[in-house]
């Protein structure tokens, strides 16, 4: 690993550093050879154009969309312990837990929703999470909708979401 | 006051008022695109009217149209002096606006032996004007950020009140410098002066004469209008949004909309001082009007070719890449553009053509060079604007402490000195 | 007993001679483990948690059956000493089906607290070997138990036959089969067991009532008195105000007070905190339509410049600073005040321990105050009810209530009253002490007390 | 030119200013008060200058805001050398060389 | 079905009360007559015993599962108990133990079909010197060889029939 | 008639601007109300037709004054509690004015009857160079005397207003 | 190493369990002299001898004696421990079947000596057999009014009574076997800071073992010098040594303390079965520490020796073991019985016997590691001396002496 530390030497200390002029001239230059170039050739910026285009490279790790996973069984995996609700930030997880009748667990959501417009995507949850039972590997980053209540995902749109990336089963508990 | 008098005086006077008012949204445009630019992104470039997109100006407007019919929103705090905090951004917007007002646009012209000032306010102490009405400005921040009654705001507003007495005093002092090798306190006096030759080859524009108080000039005029890299009133890395934290909607904009004017005004100033005004280098006005024909002649050859490349460029630039499929809205916009460009360019050369061949017409002549100096002018002005643009999105901000170094320990002793300098090159030279 | 001084962790602390080690490291707030200690339980030495350094001593002694004596030097820190607890913890969480995830408990558990200040070793064990009992059985009077989970301290059982006599609970089976149950066939039934929830070191035993509702670190406690009955015992109103909606409460727990209640309460208390979110009047009625805060005032006014005989009833749960209020609200009014406790009495309610027959929580506070407790029955003008159960046996033309709870029967103005919950105030139990109850719920859009609805009605503002 | 409401007006705010010192206790109206009574000075002077019809009133006038400007900078220091030291702009509450009375 | 003790029985708890200081010690003396006057003990028993004793039922199935040798639940009649702890399983138990499972056809832990037969491994039965031993019931069957378990389970299936 | 209507405009502003600043308990809205005097002032400096003292009071009383007294009740945080208490302000205001009218009367009478008592001489009022040529003709020892003055009161401001260095700042 | 017959004397007279043919032998003719002697003398004379606890733990029987209130404000009681469940111990059976009378006799001075009327033998369940035989002994006695109200005419009440156990070995415990005489769960008690009696429903009441109690006559009768002209000076008279295991003359057979261990082993046990090496002896019931074939061949039979070799003589029940035994499964056999032993009481037992069976079992089954054998080393460190009762300690022991000695197996066994 120390072989992988870059010293920065420190700069500041002479003349030439001391008047900014030439630094502010460099850096000038740079952006002034982005623009020309830029307002040369626009369509030469390789940003998305974003509606159209769609972006290729989600990577596994990108926090989109929440989704709630299922067991082996198709159960869901969810044992409302509200680890996620604890350690979300923006508060935006609501759960209300109800006894499991069928025998795998004694406890499940009855209700377990996430408002997206108050969610900062911080994947706390996703770490929380002591049953592999929510992820954030959807792919999903753009949700739409015409009304506050729309933004508010229940429990049975986050189960209906796939994984983006498969492995569809909840490995930690059976 | 004759009728000409009246008519170039009410002229001059809509003239900077469009040229302060509607660069506003220019301005924002400028900033949003050329940043994207500058960064390898688009920048605004999809909201239209009709398709018309304007290369993204008409987002500007929406924006305007959002900021005002914004919902006015109040922090339950501030219960006290409400109105006055309602108020007090437009201390800062009309003084920036007013300061704009002295900037000659063109030479004097003279109509019916009456030499009259392209000039909104028609006066003969620019310089002062300016000093005196920039310096308001910066009350409106203070009592805005001590009316928020917000830690932030305050902050913003200590912070742009003490930057304002650090920059003022080399401002002053590098102005003064300027006022003693122009030798008059007169925008437009100072304009004619820089129209001569120095050396016999340079035009004698102000930062070829003076070019450490001109460089001390436009760093003050950085700092006075709070634009980066000395934006640590509002600094948002360390306090937020500064005095601005707790505005909202139309008096946010005004707060914003006086942002641009100052700038727009630094950036008027900095050319009428320093960068020949409204002037064309090595060409005076009365050369202008001398040698009109050949002028005419050089732009009728010169205007056909760069609307030409022009054309070329905006028919490339104003589509979306190949693999996009594109409802062919943009084409359709630069064919329009095309045609209005060519019939505009078909016109001033009609008009040129006239102007050439009728020798008498020298009312129109004149009409016609101040038109040109506008122009210049104009061009300048967006080429400073720009300037400030770019190194808004160049350079990193100041520290609070390293901004107060800057300007006590470097700014102030270097502007006594050129003025020592030049108090003494003066008196000693003549 | 004499008061001796001994040596804790190289501080000196006086303390009478004889006192129980562990006593006197609660007392003190010395960090010591230990599932099986309980104040009102005492010793049972089971769970060895509460090992200390007794100098002059070759082993560790656990502090629950050590007795203190002059010049006792003891150690409650090191890493002799805790390594002997995390060696020790390791083997509660042996059998521990290690469900936090979803157990009640997670949060006010002992074994995760203890965990986290001693154990935090790796798992050596996985779950297939782990002996294995029933898990979720329903014991009864809102209690669940989760054998798995159970450390066997014991203290289920020690209440149940020390303290309540009831011997439902025992441990049976030897060795690692033994599990806390009941006789099979029989339920734990009586008027006090849920009181084993609260003893329940860990998640074994759970309450049915609260059991998934909330997660306790979301709770906040405020201390207060129940009002079931007039024995007054002390309480902890835990509550949660959840994002979006009005504070709620999840349950009661018995606060210790040596004086009052020790360390219980009886079940019917700690449920009635259901009772008081249930059916709750929160509109002002006028006529039956509701109506805003003006209007009614505006009909109050009218009603009482009607003229002619008012009289105010008043609620003998409210606090004795309300009733004052009401007292000379009366005078005020020229009205006649009464507050018949009679209507309050169950006596098959109460019993010899916690329970009171006489069900209003300020009985005495009433007394005190000189209140008549006659109720009226000449037919009069205008009745102010301030809650009182039995404001309907007046014949009065017009009437008032200020009510907490929706009542049967018709009224011309209906008040919405802050129940005790969300008022403050001090309360005098049947034994003549005196309890004040600060406000604990703060609700989005808060009710008035009966101090404030004074205020206002006279003219004040809200 | 009618100068009588010109006087009118550099009374009543030298009056103000009057008014301003004497009734307030917060330094800073205290000061603003000062300023407001030499500005109405200037306003004399400048009238007088304007009445007279040379500059030299108005010579005195630029002075005087030359020393406005002095005063500005001495009186600032000194409020912020005081706030320093008792976190009060109270003019009141600087009377430490007062001769103590028994009570304090 | 309830549970009565035999008058022989009570006759005998009432002669032991008189021995211990209270009549809760009895408990076990009372679970023994208990079994032996069922087979096992039932919670009916318990509770007999309970009130006979004034002890809480509670306490008396606690007892009850504490001891090994009380059975809660009815066993086979021939109970086949073999040692297995150390002196026996040094001295050939496994060998016993593999013939027993032969010949009975039930594994440790269970009783037969026709509730004849049961079969478990106990600890110690403090008879290492004879080891391997086993009990069947109250009796001990010392120095056990296969040959001797099937003369055992012959008599037993002679007296049976 | 025009100048007539500016005068009045600009007189409303100045007393409004001078009353606010005694009237008001919070020192920033006094601020306020000097600051609006202030522009008030110069404006009546305009109207009077000295273009220079115009510029110079907006300059110097706005741009320093009112800016550096902002500067310094924003620096130093003042804040509500920190207000010295004036519970007989509005008393302490009408007795002080009563006291001051009869004084404000003879004022005024004794400038009306100066105004009349002077003649009017030379012209030449108003014009930049004529007060350049003024101030560095015949007051330039003033002049000089003042600038002194300037330099003395910044090192004066900077010693009374610098922090200690023991203070630890 | 000469004979000695103390306890042992009729065990070879053929029904010597029969009154008549008991008293032929001298039964109950040592009460005479000790009725004569004040209760305090016998307790005196019993400290002189030197009379050590049979049960294992080898503590000064005088001394416990001594410890009972002599003023007689209390009702006393005398407990017998006769749940014998230690495996490789089978001494009292011996005694209660072939010599119940002496037994009765030693209760019935013990009584007289700690001024107790009532006597309880706390006999183990599986032992119903051997019961029966005391039972019928006792009846007998009672008929021939040697029990009950009066002794022989002596003057002095004395009524004993047989309280059957259930299986627990915990039982054995006297303070647990105190619980379940008292009709509860067999739960040790939390011990005492100081020396005092044993508590039955708040009375003083002394515990002794079986074989204590028949030592007593004897020692009355022969008075302490003859007692003390057995065995060692630290460890006088004598023990019913049991042999068992791999041995081939398996029995009980009294000996005195300071007798070398090899020669009991050849001499009574008659030497290793098949004429096979000896590997291993576990000297006095499962929970002393094991020997290796070394230590056994220089170990002393008494007290002191045994200590300073790291074991203990315990009950001296003697396990023998050939080099065939593994002794992985022979410690996985013990830690079974441990396991299904164990009261659960307290933590460390409960828990801790389990979970070591339960790691060995990994050992066993191939599945394990030499992390699991520390593992189960650190489980005998938490099991030492953080409980009740000396239960768990001695599992840790046993652990102990078992991985210790043998170490190399345990590890074979993992690498295999």
């Amino acid at each position: 690993m120390s072989r992988k530390i870059k010293v920065v030497p420190r700069y500041g200390s002479n003349i030439k550093d001391k008047l900014y002029l030439p630094a502010i001239y460099q850096g000038m230059k740079v952006t002034f050879k982005h623009l020309m170039a830029n307002v040369a050739d626009s369509n030469a910026i390789e940003t998305l154009e974003y509606p159209e285009e769609q972006p290729s490279d989600i990577t596994q790790r990108y926090r989109g969309l929440h989704r709630l996973t299922h067991r082996e069984d198709e159960s869901i995996a969810c044992v409302a312990c509200f680890m996620c609700a604890t350690a979300c930030p923006a508060r935006c997880i609501f759960i209300e837990a109800v006894e499991r009748e069928d025998g795998r667990d004694e406890k499940m959501p009855k209700r377990f929703a996430i408002d997206t417009l108050e969610c900062v995507f911080c994947g706390y949850c996703v770490e929380a999470c002591p049953c592999d039972a929510i992820r954030m590997d959807t792919g999903i980053f753009s949700l739409i909708g015409s009304s506050r209540e729309d933004f508010v995902l229940e429990k049975e749109q986050l189960l209906a979401h796939k994984g983006a990336f498969g492995e569809e089963k909840s490995c930690a508990r059976k | 006051m004759t009728t000409g008098a009246i008519v170039v005086a009410i002229i001059s006077f809509v003239l900077g008022a469009l040229l302060a008012l509607m660069m506003i949204p220019i301005l924002v445009w400028l900033e949003r695109r050329g940043a994207g630019l500058v960064q390898d992104r688009l920048g605004p470039n999809r909201t239209n009217i009709f398709g018309f997109r304007l290369g993204g100006v008409v987002q500007s407007f929406a924006d305007v149209v959002k900021l005002v019919l914004k919902e006015e929103y109040y922090p339950s705090h501030i219960s006290k002096h409400r109105w006055l905090f309602m108020l007090v951004p437009s201390i800062t917007f009309v003084a920036a606006l007013l300061a704009f007002m002295v900037i000659p646009f063109a030479d004097n012209v003279v109509i019916g032996g009456e030499s009259l000032r392209i000039q909104p306010l028609p006066v003969d102490f620019g310089v002062l004007w300016f000093m005196a009405i920039g310096a308001i400005g910066v009350v409106g921040i203070m009592l805005g950020g001590w009316l928020s009654h917000n830690k932030y705001a305050l902050m913003g507003s200590t912070r742009a009140g003490s930057m304002m007495i650090g920059y003022e005093l080399p401002l002053g002092l590098a102005i003064v410098s300027f006022i003693i090798t122009y030798n008059t306190i007169d925008f437009n006096a100072m304009v004619a002066w820089q129209s001569g030759t120095v050396l016999g080859f340079l035009p004698a524009w102000g930062i070829l004469v003076q070019p450490l108080g001109a460089i001390i000039l436009i760093v003050a005029l950085f700092a006075e209008t709070n634009r980066n890299p000395f934006s640590v009133s509002e600094g948002e890395s360390e306090i937020v949004a500064g005095y601005m934290t707790e505005y909202t909607a139309m008096k946010f904009a005004i707060y914003f909309m006086g942002e641009y004017v100052a700038m727009n005004t630094a950036s008027a100033v900095i050319i009428t001082m320093v960068f020949g005004g409204y002037q064309l280098p090595w060409v005076g006005t009365v050369d202008l009007v001398t040698h009109f024909n050949a002028f005419a002649l050089a732009i009728m050859a010169v205007l056909p070719i760069g609307i030409l490349f022009f054309i070329r460029w905006m028919q490339k630039n104003n589509s979306l890449r190949p693999s996009v499929r594109s409802d062919g809205s943009r084409e359709y916009e630069a064919k329009v553009f095309t045609y209005v460009l060519i019939a505009m360019t078909l016109i001033v050369e009609a008009i040129l053509i006239y102007l050439i061949l009728s020798p008498e017409a020298f009312l129109s002549r004149t009409i016609a060079v101040t038109l040109l100096q506008i122009a210049i002018f104009v061009f300048k002005l967006m080429l400073f604007n720009l300037f400030f643009i770019l190194v808004r999105w160049t350079l990193p901000r100041f520290r609070y402490d390293q901004v107060q170094h800057l300007g006590w320990y470097y700014l102030l002793p270097l502007s006594l000195l050129n003025l020592f300098v030049t108090a003494i090159i003066v008196v000693g030279v003549g | 007993m004499s008061q001796i001084e001994i040596v804790i962790d190289e501080k000196k602390y006086a303390a009478q001679e004889g006192l129980l080690l562990i006593d006197l490291l609660i007392r003190e707030g010395l960090k010591v483990p230990y599932f099986c200690y309980h104040e009102a339980l005492g010793a049972d030495g089971n769970c060895r948690m509460c090992m200390v350094e007794i100098e002059g001593q070759k082993r560790p002694q656990i502090a629950c059956d050590t007795n203190i004596k002059e010049g006792m030097i003891v150690r409650t820190k090191g890493q002799m000493i805790e390594s002997v607890r995390r060696r020790i913890l390791e083997l509660e969480l042996i059998n521990h089906p290690v469900d936090c995830a979803i157990c009640d408990q997670a949060g006010e558990c002992k074994l995760q607290d203890f965990y986290m200040d001693y154990g935090l070793y790796d798992s050596k064990i996985d779950q297939a070997e782990k002996v294995h009992h029933k898990k979720h059985i329903d014991l009864g009077s809102n209690v669940m138990l989760d054998q798995e989970r159970c450390v066997l301290c014991a203290r289920c059982t020690r209440f149940t036959s020390d303290i309540t006599k009831t011997h439902e609970l025992g441990i049976v089976g030897r060795g690692d089969h033994a599990r806390v149950t009941t006789m099979p066939g029989k339920k734990l039934d009586n008027p006090y067991a849920m009181n084993v929830v609260d003893l329940c070191p860990v998640g074994a035993l759970t309450s049915k009532d609260f059991r998934f509702a909330q997660r306790v670190w979301f709770l906040t406690s405020t201390p207060s008195v129940c009002h079931g009955c007039a024995k007054g015992c002390n309480i902890f109103i835990d509550h949660n105000k959840e994002k979006y909606k009005d504070e709620r409460i999840y349950r009661f727990r018995p606060r210790p007070n040596a004086d009052v209640n020790g360390y219980f309460i009886c079940d019917a208390g700690r449920l009635s905190y259901k009772e008081l979110q249930e059916n709750r009047q929160l509109e002002m009625l006028i006529d039956g339509m509701v109506s805003k805060e003006d209007e009614a005032v505006a009909c109050y006014h009218k009603l009482v410049a009607d003229g002619g005989k008012i009289v105010i009833l008043a609620d003998a749960n409210l606090y004795t600073e309300e009733l004052e209020a009401i007292q000379k609200y009366a005078h005020i009014l020229g009205a006649q005040l009464c507050a018949p406790l009679e209507s309050y009495r169950d006596e098959s309610f109460g019993d010899d321990w916690l329970k009171s027959s006489q069900r209003a929580a300020n009985a005495k506070g009433v007394e005190k105050l000189g209140i008549a407790q006659i109720l009226s029955t000449d037919p009069v003008a205008l009745l102010i009810n301030f809650n009182h159960p039995d404001g309907s046996k007046i014949k009065a033309q017009k009437s008032i209530h200020l009510q907490t709870h929706q009542m049967e029967g018709k009224a011309d103005l209906v008040l919405p009253l802050a129940p005790f919950s969300e008022s403050s105030g001090t309360l005098v139990n049947e034994d003549g002490i005196e309890q004040f109850c600060p406000k604990a719920i703060w609700r989005n859009e808060p009710l008035m007390s009966a101090i404030e609805w004074i205020d206002l009605l006279q003219g004040g503002e809200r | 030119m009618v100068p009588e409401p010109f006087f009118a007006l550099a009374t009543l705010l030298f009056s103000l200013g009057i008014i301003g010192i004497v009734s307030r206790r917060n330094l800073f109206v205290v000061y603003m008060s000062i300023e407001l009574m030499l500005s109405s000075v200037n306003l004399v002077l400048v009238i007088f200058s304007r009445l007279r019809g040379d500059m030299d009133g108005s010579v005195i006038a630029l002075l005087l805001i030359g020393v406005i400007a002095a005063e500005a900078a001495l009186f600032l220091a000194i409020i912020i050398h005081l706030v320093r030291i008792s976190r009060s702009v109270d003019s009141d509450a600087f009377d430490e060389l007062k001769q103590a009375k028994e009570s304090r | 079905m309830s549970f009565v003790f035999s008058e022989e029985n009570l006759a005998k708890i009432e002669a032991l009360k008189l021995r211990y200081p209270s009549p809760a010690a009895l408990s076990l003396p009372c679970l023994w007559m208990a079994q032996y006057q069922d087979g096992h003990i039932s919670l009916e028993a318990i509770e007999v015993i309970g009130e006979l004793i004034g002890t809480p039922p509670m306490e008396i199935y606690r007892v009850a599962t504490f001891y090994t040798m009380f059975h809660l639940e009815p066993i086979g009649k021939y109970h086949f108990q073999l040692c297995k702890t150390l002196s026996c399983a040094l001295c050939g138990k496994a060998e016993v133990l593999e013939h027993l499972i032969q010949r009975l056809g039930i594994r440790p832990g269970e009783s037969s079909d026709d509730g004849k037969f049961a079969l478990s491994q106990v600890e110690c039965l403090g008879s290492c010197g004879t080891a391997p031993v086993m009990q069947m019931n109250d009796l001990y069957y010392e120095n056990l060889t296969p040959e001797k378990i099937d003369a055992i389970l012959e008599s037993l299936e002679g007296e049976h029939r | 008639m025009l100048e007539n209507s500016i005068f009045l405009i600009l007189a409303i502003f100045l007393i409004g601007g001078g009353l606010t600043m005694v009237w008001s308990r919070e020192t920033i809205i006094s601020a306020f109300g000097f600051f609006v005097a202030m522009l008030a002032m110069a404006g009546v400096f305009a109207l009077l037709g000295n273009s220079f003292l115009f510029l110079a009071q907006i300059m110097v009383s706005v741009g320093a004054v009112v800016v550096l007294s902002m500067m310094v009740i924003t620096a130093i945080n003042l804040k509500e509690e920190n207000l010295p208490d004036e519970p007989n302000k509005l008393r302490w205001i009408f007795f002080t004015a009563l006291i001051v009218t009869p004084f404000s009367l003879l004022m005024y009478r004794t400038l009306v009857s100066v105004h009349q008592n002077f003649a009017h001489t030379s012209e030449g009022y108003g014009s930049l160079k004529v007060l350049g040529e003024a101030l560095f003709k015949d007051w330039v020892l003033s002049f000089e005397v003042i600038s002194v003055l300037l330099l003395a009161a910044m090192v004066g401001a900077v010693v009374i207003a610098r922090k200690e260095l023991s203070d630890g700042a | 190493m000469r004979e000695c017959r103390i306890v042992s004397q009729k065990f070879d007279i053929y029904q010597s369990h029969k009154l008549d043919i008991a008293k032929e032998h001298g039964a109950y003719s040592s009460l005479k002299d000790a009725f004569a002697l004040s209760p305090h003398e016998i307790v005196e004379i019993i400290k002189l001898s030197g009379l050590r606890g049979k049960g294992g733990g080898g503590a000064p029987a005088g001394a416990k004696w001594a410890l009972m209130p002599q003023d007689g404000a209390q009702t006393s009681y005398l407990a017998v421990n006769c749940d014998e469940s230690e495996p490789g111990t089978f001494k009292d059976r011996q005694i209660i079947s072939k010599d119940p009378h002496l037994l009765l006799e030693g209760i019935i001075i013990t009584c007289y000596a700690i001024r107790s009327h009532s006597a309880y033998i706390y006999i183990r369940g599986e032992y119903s057999q051997f019961a029966k035989i005391l039972q019928e002994a006792i009846d007998e006695a009672y008929g021939a009014g040697i029990l009950g109200a009066d002794v022989m005419g002596l003057g002095y009440g004395v009524d004993v009574t047989i309280h059957r156990g259930a299986g627990a070995y915990i039982c054995g415990e006297k303070s647990a076997m105190l619980e379940s005489l008292e009709g509860k769960r067999g739960h040790p008690r939390l011990k005492p800071k100081r020396p005092e009696p044993e508590w039955y429903f708040g009375n003083p009441t002394l515990v002794n073992n079986v074989e204590t109690i028949t030592t007593v006559p004897y020692i009355i009768k022969h008075g302490a010098n003859g007692y003390r002209a057995y065995g060692t000076e630290q460890s006088p008279g004598t023990l019913l040594f049991a042999i068992s295991g791999h041995i081939n003359k398996p029995g009980v057979y009294e000996a005195e303390f300071g007798t070398p261990m090899m020669e009991y082993i050849n001499r009574y046990g008659g030497g290793i079965r098949g004429g096979k090496k000896l590997k291993a002896v576990i000297p006095g019931g499962a929970s002393t520490a094991v020997l290796t074939a070394a230590e056994a061949e220089c170990a002393i039979l008494d007290y002191e020796h045994m200590r300073t070799i790291g074991s203990a003589l315990g009950t001296g029940g003697m396990i023998v073991m050939d080099e065939d035994t593994d002794m992985v499964e022979a410690l996985k056999n013990l830690l079974e019985f441990y396991h299904h032993e164990s009261c659960g009481q307290c933590t460390p037992c409960r828990e801790g016997t389990g979970w070591s069976d339960t790691l060995l079992g990994r050992v066993l089954d191939g599945k394990g590691s030499n992390e699991d054998i520390d593992k189960i080393l650190e489980l005998a460190k938490t099991m030492d001396g953080q409980t009740i009762c000396v239960f768990a300690p001695a599992v840790a022991i046993v652990i102990r002496a078992f991985i210790g000695k043998f170490r190399d197996e345990f590890e074979a066994r993992v690498n295999r």
